[in-house]
């Protein structure tokens, strides 16, 4: 099984590297881009069938090791 | 007085954090991230550089090493724990100092020398900086912004548990004399008992006259009391 | 015909060569086969249209022990220590991917430092971009240095210096030279050469993947639109993998289970294979089904090609592979036996049990074509007189303008990128002459630097080529270090071109004559050939990567002014040469003319006798004079000690702005005390070394009679600003 | 309008991180996770109200900026 997760920056962390990409976008002309977050992606392979089982064990990891809770938050995706 | 360095697949300032221990006669021992127990140590030291690579976050996956319980358990008897640079944001990825060190304000690795103000004497690492406060030492980091909301901040202000904070040659601390964003300037900080130190300075890069700085010395110094 | 016109010219091969190749193993080669040869033979790893030259180089004196035809150059330092050091070029990959690009190429020249026993102890780089108005520079620029900085600063190797520049020519074609330096014990080096028959070769550090194939027939041909495209041929580099690598081959290093053992660089498990083979006059024999893959279903052409970061092929006695596993294990590395050495003086290649390759060595190496291609001299340029009237100009505008602009900007927003106390014995850091980088627990330590010219070497090759040299001696001497033996990294267009083969032959012929007249040799180097894209070559850019011993550091000196009230002297005689200069290029506008001639013996001469004044200590800083002449040596030495200078002329038949900005070579800038005048004097004049003062040290400010007066602070932010303002984002 | 961008190594390409992050999940006793890769996330706001507009600029976003074709693969998704 294939699973996605998003880490993100909570809201009210600075997050620099959306903050560069944003200004360089609007230095190259894109002036109608009004924000831009940057984050983590996962794709996380499970040899596992059960869809409810892969998502658990996906937020456990998550919890566990991909974010660190007290700045981010993230998002899990059973993806096939 | 017996020191014990943790080294992690990817640490780089082990050697150099050996050498300033054993410079300033605190027999030293290296100690792999495998092991499950430390070697009888009055002091830990988690040391600089890119453990595993760096990757996922910064000091996150050495946060969870094997030897990182005993570490826990050091601390928690208050044995004294110092970490330096990477061994800073391993401190926090383990819970055993608050806030986060977040990339640098412009994303940008900063390799300097820097001032930074010492604020505490009160506790084993700084108490030879009473005489000479304002110190000038090398910073070498990608990761070193301080992020901490403003509870903690004002926590670790009230219960004077800040170490050092950057500052300009003449002490001053303000936002030019902030190499790399953190929070108030702060370049490390205690843990309550002050038995913890995080700092992103290498004090064991300043011991030698040599050097750009020989202010690192103090910190051994300190610690030898 | 199994093998097709196309295919032969998909592997860089032309016609007449796929003939010779069919003659040689009397037969058509399968595919694998193919490909191996084209690995083999293209100009990267061949050196066909270089050889006959690099042959001419002097690499030889009394402190080489090894010399170019290793992985690295190996020079005595004393007391058992050795130095091994190597620049390399990583253009074409930095150009299409910077930071990846960048960083496997500090990558690739460290593992040829580790893999000869030494452990790195500082890396240098030289990098070139194009104007930077051009589209592409700043991301370029950008990309490179973080690329550098991430493998350098991961490796926790402190960086000893480099050189960056801006020249249009570069706009299509960026260039990245990576040096790297290691310390070793003198009686503990090791080397590629196998020896013996039936020893394991063995396959230790990242899994191979589908990444890079072809690169270095990536790194012989010239670029066109569609380079962007040839996508797999970048790697990712994993400077995580690198450092355990490095400690893991120390520490196997510190027993004698290693017969030979060379890194997969360039053309990867094909050259590593086949250059044991060759030094040791044996065969070799892999099994393929034991290379680790990471991924599936990889064919024996993958696996021959791929070029995937981090990996060594090491021959183990017998016996000796369990402890061995064991070390890689600890560091988890892959460890795996892939093959033994044969005397069939064969590559045999096995896959799923039947033989996919057979080759004899020799056809790969030693075969190779060699090429005697066509060349034309380039003309000496004629001094043009009474261009435009710039004895006019204004001293501190000039200087203003000259040090503000790009190429001769403070170059510290680059290298604040980069850790360089890593380590603890950086007792010279980037921003004077030469880094110094003291050896582990003793107290003396080396000096390094890396130089270039391109625009001297374009305007009249022979002349730039010893130029370069000279300022790498300068360098060296400057901190007060004996200059002993220097690396180099040719950067060149297209060699089928006569004008291009010139300008290396000529290059080369000036870099040969200084090498051979300074007693500073070449031990190490690369050609990096085809910088070229549409047709449009870059100028020619051949980097020296130089170091020197300082024996005593109590003897080192720096650039930086110590004290006030003390006296300036300039070594070496000023004549007015303007052509080339900053003056003419920056201010006037003026590309034209021949670069400065160097006279060998006032170079040696100027240099041996400053070595000795520092080595009786009547030097108490030392700078040489390059670009931008006199002032702005000056203008950096007050700088960097945040001491002012008044400067008297007392001079000749120049004008001011020719005595400031000239640049006429073999001088150095110094600052003695005024007690010491009388002694400097009289070695000098014993020495028959022309010298003149120039100015008297004092607080905070640059001073020229009635002409003008300039605070420090201010002529900081001018030489600082332009780094910071062109990468700022707003 | 919403969009997220999620650009992720070519497969061929070597992932040191996702590398690193699925051996620390085995050794922290998460057997049956046979793979990892890790890639970035960007979540961009554009003044946009046509979603067909907005996917043509965050392909070029994606195309100039946020990738390097060379090594990297992108996928876009107009989220609101
Ligand atoms: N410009 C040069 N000057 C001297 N030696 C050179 C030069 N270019 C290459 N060499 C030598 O030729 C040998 C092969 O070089 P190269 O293929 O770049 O090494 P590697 O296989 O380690 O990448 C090396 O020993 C190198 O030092
Ligand atoms: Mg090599």
């Amino acid at each position: 099984m294939k699973i996605s997760a998003i880490v993100t920056l909570k809201n009210e962390v600075l997050d620099p590297q959306g903050k560069v990409v944003k200004q360089t976008l609007k230095n190259m002309g894109y002036s109608n881009i009004s924000d831009v977050r940057q984050g983590k992606f996962f794709e996380i392979h499970i040899k596992e069938k059960d869809p409810i089982k892969g998502r658990k064990l996906a937020e456990q990891v998550c919890k566990k090791l991909l974010s660190n809770t007290v700045i981010e938050d993230y998002k899990i995706k059973v993806d096939e | 007085m017996n020191s014990s360095v943790i080294v992690f697949p990817g640490s780089n300032c082990d050697r150099d954090i050996a050498v300033a221990l054993e410079k300033f006669k605190i027999k030293n021992k290296m100690v792999w991230h495998n092991e499950t127990n430390l070697p009888k140590s009055d002091l830990v030291v988690l040391p600089g550089g890119f453990s595993y690579g760096d990757y996922l976050r910064t000091g996150c996956i050495a946060g969870k090493s094997k030897i990182i319980n005993d570490v826990i358990k050091h601390a928690k008897k208050g044995g004294l724990l110092l970490g330096i640079c990477n061994g800073f944001q391993i401190l926090t990825e383990a819970s055993l100092l608050p806030g986060i060190l977040l990339r640098n304000k412009k994303l940008k690795f900063i390799s300097k020398d820097v001032f930074i103000k010492v604020l505490n004497f009160k506790n084993s690492f700084c108490s030879n900086y009473k005489d000479k406060n304002i110190i000038k030492i090398p910073i070498a980091h990608n990761e070193g912004n301080f992020f901490a909301n403003n509870n903690l901040l004002d926590r670790l202000e009230d219960k004077n548990l800040i170490a050092f904070k950057y500052c300009d040659i003449k002490g001053d601390i303000n936002e030019l004399s902030n190499p790399n964003g953190s929070s108030k300037n702060i370049a490390g900080i205690f843990n309550e008992n002050k038995n913890i130190l995080g700092m992103m300075p290498h004090p064991e890069r300043s011991i030698d006259p040599f050097l750009s700085s020989e202010d690192g010395s103090l910190i051994f110094k300190s610690l030898l009391k | 015909m199994l093998i097709s016109k196309d295919l032969i010219k998909k592997h860089g091969l032309k016609t007449d060569e796929f003939s010779k190749i069919v003659k040689l193993i009397g037969r058509e080669p399968n595919l694998l086969e193919l490909g191996i040869f084209s690995a083999m033979w293209n100009e990267h790893c061949s050196y066909k249209s270089s050889k006959k030259y690099l042959k001419k180089l002097p690499t030889k004196n009394k402190s080489v022990i090894q010399g170019p035809g290793e992985n690295a150059g190996v020079i005595d330092i004393g007391d058992n220590d050795a130095i091994i050091f190597k620049i390399e070029s990583h253009n074409h990959p930095s150009f299409i991917e910077p930071y990846q690009g960048a960083a496997t190429g500090v990558g690739g020249i460290l593992r040829d430092v580790f893999t000869m026993g030494a452990r790195p102890i500082a890396t240098l780089n030289s990098i070139h971009f194009g104007s930077p108005e051009h589209p592409k520079t700043k991301n370029l620029l950008n990309g490179v240095v973080s690329g550098i900085g991430g493998y350098g600063n991961c490796m926790g190797i402190p960086n000893a210096g480099g050189e960056v520049k801006f020249n249009s020519c570069f706009n299509e074609n960026n260039l990245v030279n990576a040096m790297a330096v290691g310390h070793v014990n003198k009686n503990k080096i090791f080397y590629s050469k196998a020896k013996g028959v039936n020893q394991l070769v063995v396959y230790v550090g990242s899994k191979t993947g589908r990444d890079g194939i072809h690169g270095a027939s990536m790194a012989s041909a010239e670029f066109d639109e569609n380079s962007e495209d040839k996508k797999p041929t970048v790697q990712v580099g994993d400077p995580f993998t690198e450092k355990l690598l490095l400690e893991a081959c120390l520490e196997l290093m510190k027993g004698d289970s290693i017969i030979s053992i060379q890194d997969m660089g360039a053309a990867g498990l094909t050259s590593s294979s086949v250059e044991m083979a060759s030094k040791g006059n044996l065969g070799i024999e892999i099994d393929l089904d034991k290379v680790p893959c990471r991924e599936e279903q990889m064919t024996p052409y993958e696996m021959m090609l791929s070029e995937s970061q981090e990996r060594m092929l090491i021959i183990i006695k017998n016996g000796d592979e369990k402890n061995a596993e064991k070390i890689f294990k600890k560091w988890d590395l892959d460890f795996s036996i892939i093959g033994k050495t044969t005397n069939t003086k064969n590559l045999d290649l096995y896959f799923h049990g039947s033989k996919v390759a057979n080759l004899p060595i020799t056809s790969l190496s030693t075969d190779v074509p060699i090429y005697d291609r066509k060349w034309k001299k380039t003309p000496l340029p004629k001094k043009e007189k009474n261009l435009v009237n710039y004895k006019k100009l204004k001293i501190l505008d000039s200087l203003k303008k000259i040090l503000s602009s790009p190429n001769n900007s403070s170059k510290e927003w680059v290298w604040e990128q980069y850790d360089n106390t890593v380590m603890g014995d950086t007792v010279q850091k980037n921003g004077g002459d030469a880094s110094v980088i003291r050896i582990h627990g003793k107290n003396k330590g080396i000096a390094l630097t890396v130089d270039s010219s391109s625009h001297y070497c374009f305007a009249y090759p022979q002349f730039g080529g010893m130029q370069v040299v000279c300022e790498a001696w300068r360098n060296l001497v400057s901190v007060g270090a004996r200059p002993l033996a220097i690396t180099n990294c040719l950067n060149f267009g297209n060699p089928e071109k006569e004008i291009v083969m010139g300008q290396f032959v000529e290059c080369l012929n000036g870099i040969s004559d200084a090498c051979t007249y300074l007693d500073f040799p070449i031990v190490s180097g690369n050609v990096s050939f085809y910088n070229e894209t549409n047709n449009k070559s870059i100028e020619p850019t051949p980097t020296i990567g130089g170091v020197g011993v300082i024996l005593n550091l109590n003897n080192m000196v720096s650039q930086s002014l110590k004290s006030i009230n003390s006296l300036v002297l300039v070594i070496g005689k000023t004549n007015g040469h303007m052509h080339q200069s900053e003056l003419f290029r920056e201010v006037c506008n003026i590309n034209s003319g021949p670069p400065p001639e160097i006279n060998l013996f006032n170079e040696k001469n100027n240099g041996l006798i400053l070595l000795k004044l520092i080595e009786k200590k009547l030097i108490k800083a030392a700078h040489d004079v390059s670009s931008g002449g006199i002032i702005l040596a000056l203008t950096e030495m007050c700088l960097l000690g945040d001491i002012g200078a008044k400067i008297k002329i007392n001079s000749n038949n120049l004008s001011n702005i020719e005595y400031l900005f000239a640049e006429d070579q073999s001088r150095y800038l110094v600052e003695i005390d005024e007690k010491d005048q009388k002694a400097t004097f009289n070695i000098l004049k014993e020495n028959d070394i022309f010298y003149e003062m120039i100015a008297e040290t004092k607080k905070e400010s640059l001073d020229f009679d009635k002409e003008f007066s300039i605070n420090l602070k201010d002529l900081k932010k001018i030489n600082t600003d332009w780094f910071t303002k062109y990468n700022e984002i707003k």
